[in-house]
């Protein structure tokens, strides 16, 4: 049931000095599916996510988006049409209480323009609210908190909240579990659930293989810049070249 | 008129050079932008004087200069800057402070006569390509040029150099890796100082020593090591090149006020265009996400 | 805590000098006084930081003490002295806003409250707006810096308001004037017709340029090239080589900035096959030779005032530099600026003989009597135009004079042009 | 300090930490807290009064201190949105040209022209500036650097507005009273202004550019425009100096873009302590009126003024503003020192 194409990726590369960093990577997002981004260090996971969501400009290669060649697109103008992106090295603003760090999102163009007509109440109100969906309990007043006092499992949360915020059409996480508590992934992936349910579509980076192949029904796993592989979870972990990619040539098989 | 403005090019761009090693070396090196450089200059140029007038010979003096003046650099360093590393905001005031100081201080001593000046190494003149070009002219571009050599040998092949150089693209992994970050920036202030010296004896002996000089030479110093992108020694001298010959270039064809406007329209295209400057890749590292 | 206690000790000390500058202790005193009575308050804000401030404040202090000496201002009977005080107005440096010497005017003012102001302003922009700040205070004010006819110009269309204005060094028309009859000169006795100007890119400069280019154009003169360079430049090797290329027989430097030492030096590096005449500072002073390391011969140089260039045919010259050099010493005589120190020294005889005729203090009274001054002194005869500009001319018996000199081995300065003061003929440099 | 007592600190802050509301306990606590504010305020307006008693020469001083607290101002908004600047003469002089131009070919009456440089200068230097905005830390302040140098250099060399001789004999403002109360209401106003300003959703999304512009980016907003716009209003104060100071002293010309017009607001600002608008206008009262009690040194002042300035910078880098706020609000109580409990 191949419904309309979201993101469609042709050919996508990048080189920093002469390192290839990402090499002509092309793969196709279905609206409401999602696809998981698994490789080893230095793949060229986070700079293909970061060409994809404007932050770096590729030196060849087309991204649509809807239609939409939005190739090289400045980044606040790619969230504004839907692609809501949280970092690796998480980026919150550290001397500013927690709730406040969302108000920068809910001011941008594509949340006023979304929620246009009736007076949608205080900012700050619809902040503590969206925390509270990421985990943040009110009562014990974290989300009154200076943001450089949070633990970093916070953090993340609060980088996940920052995409909420914005409706967003199409979610890119980029390694959200590392640095979180078994407990603080256990309760983050049923609102990633959630997101999918509600007709979203997710881009995740992780190491942690378990938790993705629950998540995402699509997989594709990068090494040194190339797509090696691409498919169902089960398919792509089967494949040669991405268990040698993983555990090394020598490696014998893994259940 | 081709040669003579080929050949005054090259001189101005080595004058340009020297002036702009010692800064380029020190922001380079430590990362902080040491805008006391015109005083340090100055105070080579003084000091340069006086130890002639006491009746030193020559080479004595000039060696004795760069000593005193490289000590004077780590001091700035260790006694004043030291307190401020790291906010770059007060290290840029503080060492402005230090070279207000110091030019103010000269002249309050009275050195507004016209009588400082420093004697010429060689005299003599000689001509190339039919246009007379004196020794000491001839001097700055061979010394610039050497310097230049030394501080690419320093930097890329001694084991110092290569601390220094690892202390500025990343502080806390040369840390890491043991070197002493308080060392390194004393190491470059003074060396910076020294180049500084260098500059001021081979220079000012074309002019008469005056204070306001001071504040043009940080001036060309900025433009020249912004153009050239931080920490390539490469990017220096492409940067001094264009700018010298510019400068010429415009004061032949157009007119020599316009000279000023050169290298301040420099800085600004070519900050907006490669913020990094020509062959710096200080700002890529800095702008990765 | 020891850091602490450092930091308080400085700032206490900080707070304690501004406390006892606040306590208005009055600046440089005039040392000695013979004559009595409550002093005639002179005030000078100028440059200080200047060669020309230095000297000329000098100079004004020296004649002050021999006014004071011989018996001060005998001002209706009563025998008052003089009292200098003076305040830096930083002018002469780069990027000094005007609202700064304009503050320092308006504090040696108010606070001094004096009778007159003698040396006045360094740069012609800060004077033409100091303009204002005098009209305001009706403070008689003899200026003898800058050279700008504009100030004139301002003095004619609304005289009551800028009448306590008066200048006694000469205006860049002067110099125009003088630079004009030396090329007239230079071309009966050498046939020369061919010149390149180099100017500095400030007021005067530019205006005193312009008016020789002007002239040389239309008396069968080639101007080779005027070139303006702004203040710091450094290299002058395009002008020069222009020049050379030009076959120019004389380049006119018109520069008041130490750098242009860097034209001489590299004219003779250059070896350009012209004659330097026109006005360089760092050539004026005596012991210019030694700093050049002689290679000064043959250049001609201008003295704004003959003040400082000890000439026969004006006897008080000499008489002017050997006293300079008994009270300051002999390296401040050999360092003494070229514009600036003789008028400044006639001003106060100037003022002197003023009050006297007037009879009052008053600055109208004054300013009355300022303007029917004819006497002699350093700079020659003494007398000042409607536009309260003194006459400069060529005879010292008849006006002021400027005049120039030429360089000659062993480092002598032999006065050349005017003929009445000249002492020797101009000879053509070796390198010619 | 008697034997066997220390002093205890109690941090109480006045406020308690609430959001919205105010616990305040008492008149005495609210005059605390307020009185050092309004009597600043009460002191500015006054001042401009008391012409006869302290002279015309220190209305000048005053009135100097202002502009430059405007100037001060113009620099601590930038710098609260991340962007050093180096060369406040840059928009002073844009707004001093502006002045001179409007009177000179224009001959608008001085109530017109100010307002109308103010915010065509303010303009020209967002539009100037511009391009160069992508750029951080120690790039964006050398450019700011040059700027004016830029500019000086381009009118001395075309000679257009006067060249080096600038425009002089401008209208006449009525005088230094008046010239002197509207700065003093100018800076109480843009104070207040500014502070408001960045208590609201656009200050906070300005302090986040500050914080970390990535992310801005990433939470969609044109961070570009944004730093345009914090220019924008930055500038206005700084080119209303500008335009002020030329008419007051009726003549505009290159020492407009003069060197001090930059180094002043930013020794100014780092004396107050940086990124306090408070502290910008307290750093601008203390250092014009202290650089001015130097003058009676010549030439030595300036020496004496770099000493200071780097005993600022190096002693004191939270600036006075920030050092006294923390020492308001701490207090100390003497407290009998407890016997060690082993010794009972």
């Amino acid at each position: 049931m191949k419904n309309k194409e979201l993101l469609k990726v042709t050919g996508l590369s990048k080189s920093f000095g002469g390192v290839k960093a990402v090499n002509n990577v092309s793969f196709t997002l279905y609206e409401g599916e999602s696809i998981g981004v698994i490789g080893p260090n230095g793949s060229g996971k986070s700079t293909l996510i970061n060409l994809i969501t404007g932050f770096i400009k590729p030196d060849s290669g087309t991204v649509i988006y809807k239609g939409r060649n939005i190739t090289g697109i400045a980044p606040n103008r790619a969230v504004n049409l839907g692609i809501a992106r949280s970092f690796q090295m998480v980026r919150p603003f550290y001397n500013m209480e927690a709730y406040k760090n969302l108000i920068i999102p809910l001011y941008s163009p594509r949340v006023k323009k979304q929620l246009q007509g009736g007076n949608f109440g205080d900012r700050d109100e619809i902040a503590i609210q969206l925390l509270e969906d990421v985990g943040f309990e009110r009562e014990s007043q974290i989300p009154y908190k200076l943001t450089g006092s949070l633990p970093h499992g916070y953090l993340k949360r609060l980088e996940l909240a920052r995409c909420l915020c914005l409706e967003p059409d199409l979610v890119v996480l980029d390694e959200l579990f590392s640095g979180m508590s078994m407990s603080e992934v256990a309760s983050t992936v049923p609102i990633l659930e959630r997101i999918l349910q509600e007709g979203r579509d997710m881009i995740m980076i992780e190491h942690r293989i378990r938790e993705l192949f629950r998540i995402v029904n699509k997989v594709i796993c990068l090494n040194f810049g190339k797509k090696i592989a691409e498919g169902t979870p089960e398919e792509v972990m089967n494949t040669k070249e991405v268990k040698e990619a993983y555990l090394g040539s020598e490696g014998e098989s893994i259940a | 008129m081709i040669e003579s403005m080929l050949v005054f090019g090259l001189v101005n761009s080595a004058v340009l050079m020297l002036l702009a090693l010692g800064f380029s070396l020190t922001f380079g090196l430590s990362g902080v932008a040491n805008f006391s450089h015109g005083g340090i200059y100055l105070f080579a140029g003084y000091l340069a004087y006086f130890l002639l007038k006491m009746g030193l010979p020559y080479f004595i003096a000039v060696v004795l200069t760069i000593f005193i003046t490289a000590l004077l650099g780590a001091a700035i360093y260790k006694l004043i800057v030291i307190r401020v590393r790291g906010i770059v905001l007060n290290e840029v005031i503080a060492t402005f402070a230090i070279g207000i100081c110091m030019l103010e201080f000269f002249r309050w001593l009275g050195f507004v006569t016209y009588e400082y000046s420093l004697p010429y190494i060689a005299r003599g003149r000689f001509t190339i390509f039919e246009t007379t070009l004196d020794y000491q002219r001839s001097l700055i571009i061979v010394v610039a040029l050497l310097l230049a050599v030394f501080l690419w040998f320093f930097t890329h092949r001694t084991k110092t150099g290569l601390a220094l150089l690892g202390m500025a693209q990343d502080e806390y992994t040369a840390l890491a890796v043991g070197i002493d970050s308080d060392w390194a920036a004393t190491y470059s202030f003074a060396i910076g100082g020294a180049f500084a010296a260098i500059a001021a004896v081979m220079i000012l002996p074309l002019g008469i020593i005056n204070i306001n000089i001071g504040y043009e030479v940080l001036l060309i110093a900025l433009a020249v090591t912004v153009l050239g992108g931080l920490e390539s020694t490469k990017g220096l001298i492409l940067a001094c090149i264009i700018l010298g010959y510019a400068q010429v270039i415009t004061s032949t064809f157009f007119a020599p006020h316009w000279k000023e406007a050169v290298y301040l329209a420099a800085i600004l295209i070519v900050l907006a265009v490669k913020p990094s400057g020509l062959l710096g890749k200080f700002k890529e590292l800095e702008e990765r996400v | 805590m020891k850091k602490k206690k450092a930091l308080w000790g400085l700032l206490v000390a900080l707070m304690l000098l501004s406390v006892w500058s606040i306590s208005g202790c009055s600046p440089q005193e005039a040392p000695t006084q013979v004559a009595s009575g409550e002093p005639i308050v002179v005030a000078i804000p100028t440059a200080l930081g200047s060669i020309e401030g230095r000297d000329g404040v000098r100079a004004i202090e020296m004649a002050v003490e021999e006014i004071n000496a011989a018996g001060g201002v005998n001002l209706a009977g009563e025998q008052r002295p003089f009292e200098v005080v003076t305040i830096d107005t930083r002018e002469h440096e780069a990027g000094i806003p005007i609202h700064d010497a304009l503050a320092a005017l308006e504090r040696i003012i108010l606070t001094e409250e004096p009778h007159a102001i003698l040396f006045g302003a360094f740069r012609s922009e800060v004077l033409l707006a100091s303009m204002d700040v005098i009209a305001e205070h009706k403070i008689p004010y003899i200026v003898t810096t800058a050279m700008t006819p504009e100030m004139q110009t301002k003095i004619a269309e609304n005289y009551d308001e800028y009448k306590y204005i008066f200048r006694m060094c000469l205006n860049a028309p002067y110099l125009v004037m003088y630079l004009n009859q030396m090329m007239g000169y230079l071309e009966t006795e050498f046939g020369f017709n061919k010149a390149f100007i180099v100017a500095q890119d400030v007021l005067w400069a530019k205006g005193t340029g312009g008016g020789v280019e002007a002239w040389l154009n239309n008396n069968n003169w080639e101007v080779v090239g005027f070139d303006v360079y702004p203040t710091g430049a450094g290299d002058f090797s395009s002008s020069l080589t222009k020049a050379r290329q030009g076959g120019a027989q004389v380049i006119v430097p018109i520069f008041d900035m130490p750098q242009s030492g860097v034209l001489v030096k590299q004219a003779r590096d250059m070896e350009v096959p012209a004659l330097l005449a026109g006005f360089i500072s760092p050539a004026a002073p005596e012991n210019a030779w030694d700093v050049f390391e002689g290679e000064l011969d043959g250049l001609i140089n201008f003295i704004f005032e003959i003040g400082p260039l000890p000439a026969e045919a004006v006897p008080m010259s000499i008489e002017f530099n050997k006293k300079f050099g008994e009270k300051f010493g002999e390296s401040a005589r050999a360092s003494l600026a070229g514009h600036a120190p003789g008028p400044s020294y006639d001003s106060v005889y100037v003022l002197k003989e003023a009050i006297e005729r007037a009879g009052s203090l008053d600055g109208d009274a004054i300013v009355a009597a300022l303007e029917e001054t004819d006497t002699y002194g350093v700079i020659g005869r003494i007398r000042f135009d409607e536009n309260h500009q003194v006459v400069y001319g060529m005879d010292p018996a008849e006006t002021a004079l400027g005049g120039a000199f030429q360089w000659r081995e062993p480092g002598v300065r032999v006065p050349v042009f005017p003929e009445m003061i000249a002492e020797d003929d101009i000879e053509l440099p070796p390198y010619m | 300090m008697k034997a066997g007592y220390r002093k205890e600190r109690i941090d109480r802050g006045i406020k308690a930490r609430a959001d919205d509301i105010f616990a305040i306990s008492s008149y005495r606590e609210i005059l605390y807290l307020t009185g050092p504010r309004i009597l600043a305020v009460l002191a500015l307006l006054i001042y401009p009064l008391l012409t006869d008693v302290t002279g015309a020469y220190w209305q000048t001083v005053a009135f100097i201190a202002c502009i430059i607290a405007l100037l001060t101002l113009s620099w601590n908004f930038l710098f609260s949105v991340g962007l050093v600047s180096l060369g406040q003469a840059y928009f002073f002089g844009v707004g001093a040209y502006f002045t001179g131009f409007f009177d000179r070919t224009i001959g608008l009456p001085p109530l017109y022209s100010i307002p109308l440089a103010t915010v065509a200068g303010a303009i020209l230097c967002t539009i100037i500036i511009y391009p160069v905005l992508r750029l951080r830390g120690i790039y964006f302040a050398l450019i700011t650097f040059a700027l004016p140098l830029f500019l000086m250099r381009i009118i001395e060399a075309t000679g257009y507005l006067g060249g080096t001789e600038g425009i002089s004999g401008l209208q006449r403002l009525p005088g230094i009273t008046f010239s002197l109360y509207v700065t003093v209401v100018i800076v109480l106003a843009v104070t207040f202004i500014f502070l408001r300003l960045f208590d609201t959703d656009y200050g906070l999304v300005l302090r986040a550019i500050h914080d970390n512009d990535m992310s801005v980016l990433a939470g969609g907003l044109n961070v570009q425009l944004y730093k345009a716009q914090a220019v924008f209003i930055a500038a206005m104060p700084a080119t209303f100096a500008g335009a002020l100071m030329t008419l007051h002293y009726r003549i505009v010309g290159m020492p407009a873009f003069a060197v001090e017009y930059s180094i002043l607001p930013l020794t100014a600002a780092v004396v107050g302590g940086t990124g306090t608008f408070a502290g910008g206008v307290l750093g601008a009262f203390i250092l014009v009126p202290f650089s001015e009690l130097l003058r009676a040194f010549g030439t030595l002042r300036i020496v004496m003024y770099g000493i200071m300035l780097l005993f600022f910078v190096v002693g004191l880098p939270e600036g006075i503003y920030r050092f006294a706020q923390r020492k308001y609000f701490q207090f100390e109580r003497i407290v009998p020192l407890e016997e060690k409990a082993d010794e009972k």
